[in-house]
């Protein structure tokens, strides 16, 4: 198919490179610089989409991103498709697929366009109203329906194949729209040396000055300058122009985020390149040169493919070289769409007319299209158009009356003038001020350090723009304000919002506000009717304007509407709130490179090699990765743990404990801090020992432990589980800084300098000892519970002989560098004791036996020292410590009825409870049961040969013996209360 | 059984770095760190006692020789020290800080440097670090604590085109990653 | 109150739709009310509603500062469940999800309550136990709520990405089959028409600005933007504006405001079936009937009345979802907003009396509220109506924090060892 | 992203920052002398205004000090940033 409706010349194409495409299957051909759009007309192409609602027929209405018709699906498979996508912003490339949606079997013949013959049926809201009988028939029958009908294109299906990238910036002044307006301010930023990016969302800079074969700026063909304040701008050598980039987002404190595309322009996709770059930009000062946008005429059936704003032909006429089509109709109540009759009429189009609402056009524009003897009916509008996938006819009636006119056309050109961007100044939350002259909204006072320039600030000719643009740019910076000398450039005047008056039944007929949503002026009219009165009910009961447009085209005219049958002025109505993003925006720009294993760090100890190296499964634990058992020869979680549990009872085990929570707390007051912050007590504990730490939070409930090392006088060595490890620190520097100020003590995380290995079980001093060099570590030196620094496997250590499992044990600190050199010479040296390596599963079941609590598991934030059996830990004359006066309160020391915590045996041995499962004192009452508490740990004890579990008890402490009931799944569980030591509670082992 | 009290000091194992080929990015291996922290009274004695200006303004570097005293916070500095004079550190204040009124805390094998060099790095750094590196901004000679994506870094400018980072050993496969992804979009 | 149905959508449709009634009216407000709600949102208007439907009073008022169902109703993502933890939690929001069942007859309005259920994914040991701990305990209190394993979870939602190798794997996933999602926006118009029909004045654009007491310290009546108002019963449901509003009252709440962002992306058909939610990466998820992904993000750190909040709190959002649906990467962002959720220290609601008599609370839904709206509507209307609390909201009171008695569902979620 | 002036480094973006809720809440010498009703207070009540409100940040990923910011809850706008002990301008 040849390009029908290409000019033979002019535009900003490259006509010497052709490209080939297709659209539903059938293929087409282009220039480089086309759009998909632009493409498609060249072709003769108008019907490229279907309503949402009503599956109308749909053509191209626009040239830029306020589009609402023309979306389509782009991508060469899967992994790059698009759905929703502008034709209008596509550009071409060599290869590109696109296929059009919400259509089925195919564009032209679409069963869901039944939807349109039944127009009637579904007004605003109407599913609202119905639906409702018989109850079930909603989720069975009509819900599933509905969601059929839903959406546009179809998401991918595959996982998107590109990358992201993402920058943060910050510049002097940032400048939002390359158009005149946005590169005068530019330029005239830049002079003063000043930092400035300057962004546009196409992929050429200029805006309006890439249409603009008339207007001359300081004697210079406007092409020729837009060439000059490039070529200028990119001598600069603090000036950054990033083209294809769409301001999305106005953030508090001057914060923008820019969506930069990269190489969906490029067709063939290389993966390892990002796809688009999200940039968050700090900018001292911002100028907001956004344009304006052309508002459609809401005039019965003004839906028709071949319908078109006037302006938009005149860009693809003059742009890219593309006809809309040979016999316009032009339908305006704006001096420019004379403008494009006449440029349409000059490239050999037979203007079929121009209907004027206004009673008088006296522009020059219009005058020009009088000398040029176009026929123009004033006080005249459009009450219907014919043509079933292509506009063929109007009829044209005068607004004083009289017969209908029928006159033939294939396109409809509209303007009813055009309505600034306001959305990023909104969103900077400045304020709006509705100018009647204008019917528009205009930037107010700014709540940002942000001016808005041109066109965006109802600024009408192109030397306000570029003076206003130069201004603002200036100004940012406390430049020189320039002037321009423009000519050919005229004044264009007019403008309409609402529905155009008619003389046809308005129930008849259906004059659409929100293309894409279907939201007719009917809708907006039943809103009202219904009492919706607030823009944002009428928005929300009609959707207008919540399409993907986000109401670019159809929120003037709706306000239009509803001011009209309120009878307010807009300004009294008000408008709906802009929320970024500007334009969409795809995911994956925000995700950027957080992705698979770079989603979230990974952390990883220094022993970490030598796990994964034996085939350690590991867990996560807050962002660490933890060993969790150490499998041989395929055994399974329980066999593997059954078999360290018992290396650890029975011989010796060694572990990786070097995630947990470290802080070096240093300084002349440390045991006085700890004191404060712990409920026990810190100032008898000597240098060399070692104490169990409860901390708790300001209201009285545990938020962590940990066993905490004097090294001496005034220094501590505290522990802290390892997902609490920055939260305590935080919550001591907090307590340091605001609360204690006066005491002479530091705060250092030490979590990552020390590898720490822990030895635990009978023959851990065996293993221990040959490494051992400038400490006695013998039963009687180095007791349970203390302290020595020494150098261990030749590197300094600070060995703990501490447990949590209840054997004789140590753990050993060492620098983490070293860390798996010790543990290979603990290996070897308990090479000769049947070292093994176990993992957190049986750390949790050797302390479980042990009946020593997890942060987290045991506790939930709800439970206090004395709901674990702690309270003797409290140091008991001290006046003061974090959570000491809460849990003082009356009504919190007198309650009864508490959950403590208990060990249960269930009936049958060989049953390992649920963790989580619920306890009842009668299984047999019916739902909702009265639940007494909760199982928290629950393991297979492979040293008592029998199940354990521990439990959060309502007055669990004197339930002991009783006889209770865990309902599972399966049945039925019979439990005993009994202690939660279950292992040696003398503590003998201990003192191996 | 042998006696292995007397075994060697092994080398340090430090996180590993795949080679990414890429030759802006050098890993920084051993040297010694440590943390002090005091109160202004004491900064003229302690760095008497260090050699070493400390009394720089906040976020700056002081270097004498090949040590280094970042100061992080009023009351914090992160020391770079050679590895083998590291061992002096501790006695030499405690023999001028009697009154035992400060905090020095070995993190040597806490966070582990990375050098990084060439003209894209301030463009690299931005892509996961929000601070400004305009030389007005962020001036050779400044260090401070920030972010690297979801990483506490150290970041020192020691020229226009050259910056240090240290991050806590953990994260460094995780920054190195980053790095080297992100030094694609930015040729050598 | 004009009935809807099939028909008479059909009568009207051959009328041109002439013939519909305003859904409430726009009455100026009276001198004095038996009861006064302040906040016309889901929870206000139902209260309302109820206080009409169920206690016999008919002279009431809702006052809403802007326009009903603009705060949190109108902003949230509108997932509806009740797999909570605690006795109390599971019972309360039970009792509203038995309510959402009927909803829609009730009210003669059609909410679109959708049961499409909704899947929580686990992706570590602690959040196994924990989610199982929540299935057993709502098993026992007689809520629906069954633990999946990964294939049954994809199986269930097929996007999902299970992929071991993922930084975050899915290690299973707890699921409430009849919790699902709801229209915002047809609760609180249900509610405002429903109650309106049983002579409860809805007055917009009315901001309080004052509250008055007696001698005696009892409320007497409400200054506001359209002249004083008369009642002895004062209702406060005003979300992210309590502590405004009770403060008129000189009470101080335990409540903090913070913006909560929510985003959606442009239409697709059909894709997602159900609602997934991911506490350990963040992220919320669901399709809406015109085919929007729905995505709910984080809330920002500081407290703030202004509905927007910074940039980072979506792209955290994003990457969550990205990852556990790396098919939706290339879908793109259509709208991003906020709303002013109001805080208590443990995460739970306070629905009860106050130390003011005649002043009763409603807050602290925090970021779940909306799934609540039908319950705690009830138990609120209960509450004023009786001057005392049901027994299901009897433990959400103000007293709790003093007592010790939290009821803190995030914490029991928290990890530590 | 909010541009907070750490009264020590200047301004940083807000994600080198912690938020610590409000500002001058003092914690009682002595916890003992204060009753019940008091504490409760203490612990859970906060100023919630929609308007000016002093707050507390830590620099955490910078300096590492807490300050205190005098914010505008409405519209954002830092007025003043000041160190712990100094009194609210």
């Amino acid at each position: 198919m040849t390009q029908a409706y290409r000019l033979a010349a002019g535009g900003r194409i490259d006509r010497s490179r052709t490209l080939g495409f297709s659209f539903d299957g059938k293929h087409y051909k282009g220039y480089q610089g086309d759009t998909l759009a632009s493409a498609l007309l060249a072709n003769g192409v108008h019907l490229v989409g279907r309503s949402f609602k009503y599956h109308r027929p749909r053509g191209i209405l626009s040239a830029g991103a306020e589009e609402p018709n023309a979306l389509a699906g782009v991508g060469c498979d899967d992994a790059h498709y698009t759905p929703n996508l502008r034709a209008t912003q596509v550009e071409l490339y060599d290869g590109l697929k696109a296929e059009s949606q919400n259509r089925s079997p195919s564009l032209v013949r679409d069963y869901g366009a039944v939807n349109d013959l039944l127009w009637r049926f579904f007004p605003a809201g109407f599913y609202y109203k119905t639906f409702m009988w018989p109850r079930k028939a909603w989720t069975k029958f009509f819900e599933p329906r509905i969601r059929e009908m839903a959406g546009l294109g179809r998401s991918p299906q595959t996982p998107d194949a590109a990358c992201y990238a993402q920058r943060f910036a910050h510049c002097d002044v940032l400048v939002i729209g390359a158009g005149p307006a946005g590169l005068a301010a530019a330029l005239a930023a830049a002079k003063t040396g000043a930092r400035v990016i300057l962004c546009d969302e196409q992929a050429e800079p200029g805006g309006s000055l890439l249409a603009e074969p008339d207007a001359v700026i300081d004697g210079l063909p406007a092409a020729d300058w837009l060439k000059a304040a490039l070529a200028q701008l990119a001598a600069f050598p603090k000036v950054k122009v990033l083209a294809r980039t769409i301001a999305f987002g106005y953030f508090p404190h001057n914060m923008l985020g820019l969506a930069e595309s990269l190489t969906d322009h490029a067709g063939e996709p290389d993966d390892t390149s990002p796809r688009g770059r999200l940039w968050q930009v700090r900018a001292k000062e911002v100028v907001i040169a956004a344009g304006a946008i052309e508002r459609p005429l809401v005039f019965p059936d003004n839906d028709r493919p071949g319908i078109m704003l006037a302006e938009a032909a005149r860009i693809y006429a003059e742009r890219y070289g593309v006809l809309p089509g040979r016999k316009p109709l032009v339908f305006t109540a704006h001096d420019s769409a004379y403008r494009t009759a006449l440029a349409l009429h000059r490239a050999g189009c037979a203007v079929a007319g121009i209907v004027d609402m206004r009673p008088a056009a006296d522009g020059p524009y219009a005058a020009a299209a009088r000398r040029a003897g176009l026929p123009i009916y004033l006080a005249s509008t459009v009450s219907g158009t014919g043509g079933r996938l292509r506009v063929a006819r109007a009829t044209v009636v005068s607004l004083a009356g009289g017969a209908e006119q029928r006159i033939d056309c294939d396109t409809i050109l509209m303007s009813g003038g055009f309505t600034p961007s306001v959305h990023l100044f909104s969103q900077s939350r400045g304020k709006l001020v509705f100018d009647a002259t204008l019917d528009a909204f205009l930037p107010g006072a700014p709540a940002e350090a942000c001016r808005v320039a041109g066109a965006g600030a109802g600024l009408q000719t192109l030397k306000e723009a570029l003076e206003s643009g130069a201004a603002a740019g200036a100004g940012a910076v406390g430049g020189a304000a320039v002037t321009y000398q423009v000519t050919n450039a005229p004044l264009a005047r007019g403008g309409f919002i609402g529905v155009v008056p008619g003389h046809v039944d308005p129930t008849s007929v259906r004059a659409f506000v929100d293309y894409q949503n279907d939201v007719t002026a009917k809708d907006v009219s039943l809103a009202l009717r219904e009492g919706m009165r607030s823009v944002e009910h009428v928005k929300r009961f009609t959707t207008t304007g919540m399409a993907t447009d986000q109401g670019k085209l159809s929120n003037m005219n709706a306000l239009g509407i509803m001011s009209a049958e309120l009878g307010k002025p807009v300004s009294a109505i008000g408008t709906t709130t802009f929320r970024m993003p500007y334009t969409p925006v795809p995911f994956g720009y925000f995700a950027g490179y957080a992705r698979g294993e770079l989603f979230e760090p990974e952390r990883r100890t220094a022993i970490h090699g030598w796990a994964a190296e034996r085939g350690a499964v590991f867990e996560d634990v807050g962002l660490w990765k933890r060993a969790r058992y150490f499998p041989q020869g395929g055994e399974d979680m329980r066999a593997a743990v059954a078999r360290e549990c018992r290396a650890v009872r029975g011989g010796v085990g060694i572990f990786d404990a070097s995630t947990l929570g470290k802080i070096e707390v240093v300084g002349p007051d440390a045991a006085e801090f700890l004191n404060r912050m712990y409920i026990n007590a810190w100032t008898k504990l000597q240098p060399g020992r070692l104490r169990y730490g409860i901390l708790l939070r300001e209201d009285g409930f545990i938020i962590d432990d940990g066993v905490i090392g004097r090294v001496s006088e005034t220094c501590f060595h505290v522990t802290t589980t390892t997902g609490g490890a920055p939260r305590v620190l935080a919550m001591m520097e907090d307590y340091l800084q605001t609360e204690f100020p006066e005491l002479d003590v530091w705060l250092t995380s030490t979590t990552e300098q020390y590898a720490v290995i822990a030895l635990q079980g009978p023959l851990a001093r065996q293993v221990i000892e040959p490494l051992v060099e400038g400490a006695d570590i013998s039963a009687k030196a180095m007791p349970h519970m203390s302290m020595v620094e020494c150098r261990i496997a030749g590197v300094p250590a600070r060995l703990f002989r501490v447990s949590f499992t209840g054997e004789l044990g140590f753990e050993i600190n060492v620098p983490a560098d070293y860390g798996r050199s010790v543990w290979e010479a603990l290996m070897e040296s308990g090479l000769a004791h049947g070292i093994t390596p176990y993992g957190t599963e049986t750390m949790h079941v050797l302390r479980a036996e042990k009946g020593y609590i997890i942060v987290g598991q045991e506790t939930d934030g709800t439970v206090t020292p004395a709901d674990v059996g702690y309270s003797g830990m409290i140091g008991k004359a001290k006046p003061d410590f974090v959570g000491k006066r809460a849990l003082a309160r009356e009504a919190f020391a007198t309650q009864t009825n508490r959950k403590q915590l208990v060990g249960l045996l269930t009936a049958d041995p060989a049953l390992v409870l649920e963790e989580g499962a619920h306890i009842v004192a009668d299984p047999a009452q019916p739902k909702p049961m009265t639940m007494l508490g909760h199982i928290t740990s629950s393991y297979w004890s492979e040293t008592l040969g029998r199940s354990i579990a521990l439990a959060l008890l309502r007055d669990g402490a004197a339930r002991t013996g009783e006889t209770l009931h865990v309902p599972l799944e399966s049945g039925d569980a019979r439990v005993t209360v009994v202690s939660s030591v279950f292992y040696d509670p003398e503590g003998v082992r201990l003192n191996g | 059984m042998a006696n292995l009290v007397h075994m060697v000091a092994p080398a340090r194992r430090v996180p590993p770095c795949a080679d990414t080929g890429d030759r802006r990015y050098t890993p920084v291996n051993g040297g010694a760190r440590f943390l002090l922290r005091l109160r202004e009274a004491a900064i003229g004695p302690a760095a008497e006692a260090l050699g070493i200006d400390l009394a720089v303004p906040l976020n700056r570097a002081s270097v004498v020789n090949s040590r280094g005293a970042m100061r992080l916070s009023p009351d914090e500095w992160l020391l770079l020290w050679p590895e083998t004079e590291a061992a002096s550190v501790a006695p030499l204040l405690a023999a001028r800080l009697t009154d035992r009124r400060y905090s020095l805390t070995d993190i040597s094998h806490r966070q582990t440097g990375l050098m990084l060099n060439g003209a894209a790095v301030p463009d690299i750094l931005n892509s996961g670090c929000a601070l400004d590196f305009d030389l007005a901004a962020f001036p050779v000679g400044m260090v401070t604590r920030t972010n690297f994506f979801k990483a506490e870094a150290v970041l020192w400018r020691q020229d226009e085109f050259s910056f240090y980072l240290e991050v806590w050993r953990s994260f460094v496969p995780y920054v190195w990653s980053l790095l080297s992804i992100v030094g694609r979009e930015y040729p050598e | 109150m004009q009935r809807y149905s099939a028909l008479a959508l059909i009568r009207q449709s051959i009328n041109g739709h002439k013939g519909w009634k305003p859904q409430w009216r726009e009455p100026e407000p009276k001198r004095s009310y038996d009861a006064i709600i302040v906040g016309g949102g889901g929870h206000g208007l139902g209260a309302a509603y109820y206080l009409a439907r169920k206690h016999g009073m008919r002279n009431i008022a809702v006052l809403e500062k802007g326009w009903i169902g603009g705060g949190n109703t109108g902003r949230n993502t509108t997932i509806i469940r009740s797999n909570y933890l605690f006795d109390e939690s599971a019972a309360l929001y039970d009792h509203a999800l038995k309510l959402w069942e009927g909803l829609s007859q009730e009210l003669n309005y059609n909410v679109m309550f959708s049961q499409r259920g909704v899947l929580m994914v686990a992706h570590n040991v602690h959040d196994e136990q924990s989610f199982k701990r929540h299935v057993s305990a709502n098993r026992l209190n007689g809520v629906d709520n069954e633990w999946l394993t990964p294939e049954q979870a994809k199986e269930f939602c097929p996007p999902l990405n299970i992929a071991p190798g993922m930084r975050h794997a899915v290690t299973g996933a707890a699921l409430q089959r009849r919790a699902g999602t709801a229209r915002h926006d047809a609760v609180a118009w249900g509610y405002a028409r429903a109650a309106d029909a049983l002579g409860v004045d809805i007055i917009q654009n009315c901001e309080v600005t004052g509250i008055e007491r007696d001698a005696s310290g009892h409320v007497t009546g409400v200054q506001t933007t359209r002249g004083p108002i008369a009642s002895r019963r004062i209702g406060v449901s005003a979300a992210g504006s309590t502590s405004l509003v009770m403060a008129m009252a000189g009470l101080r709440m335990p409540l903090e405001s913070y913006p909560l962002q929510a985003l959606v992306s442009e239409p697709v058909k059909p894709i997602f079936p159900c609602v997934v939610m991911s506490n350990t990466i963040h992220a919320y998820i669901s399709q809406s009937d015109k085919g929007e992904l729905v995505i709910g993000a984080g809330t920002d750190a500081y407290i703030s009345y202004s509905q927007r909040g910074a940039l980072h709190i979506p792209m955290h959002t994003l990457e969550a979802i990205c990852e556990l649906f790396p098919i939706f990467r290339r879908m793109r962002m259509m709208r991003n907003w906020g709303g002013i959720v109001d805080v208590t220290p443990d995460r739970s609601p306070i629905l009860g009396k106050t130390p003011v008599p005649g002043l009763y609370v409603n807050c602290g839904w925090g970021t779940g509220g909306f799934k609540a709206t039908p319950g705690s509507a009830d138990l609120f209307a209960y509450t004023i109506a009786r001057d005392e609390p049901h027994p299901i909201n009897a433990p959400f009171n103000l007293e709790r924090f003093g007592a010790g008695r939290l009821i803190d569902e995030a914490a029991a979620a928290a990890v530590a060892h | 992203m909010l541009l907070i002036p750490c009264p020590y480094c200047g301004n940083r973006p807000e994600i080198e920052f912690a938020y610590g809720g409000e500002a001058h809440v003092v914690r009682a010498a002595d916890p003992g002398q204060v009753d019940d009703a008091g504490w409760t207070e203490f612990l859970y009540c906060r100023n919630n205004p929609r308007g000016d409100h002093a707050e507390r940040w830590r620099h955490a990923y910078g300096c590492g000090r807490f300050f205190n910011v005098k914010r505008n809850t409405y519209t954002d706008h830092i007025e003043a940033s000041y160190r712990i002990g100094e009194t609210r301008p």
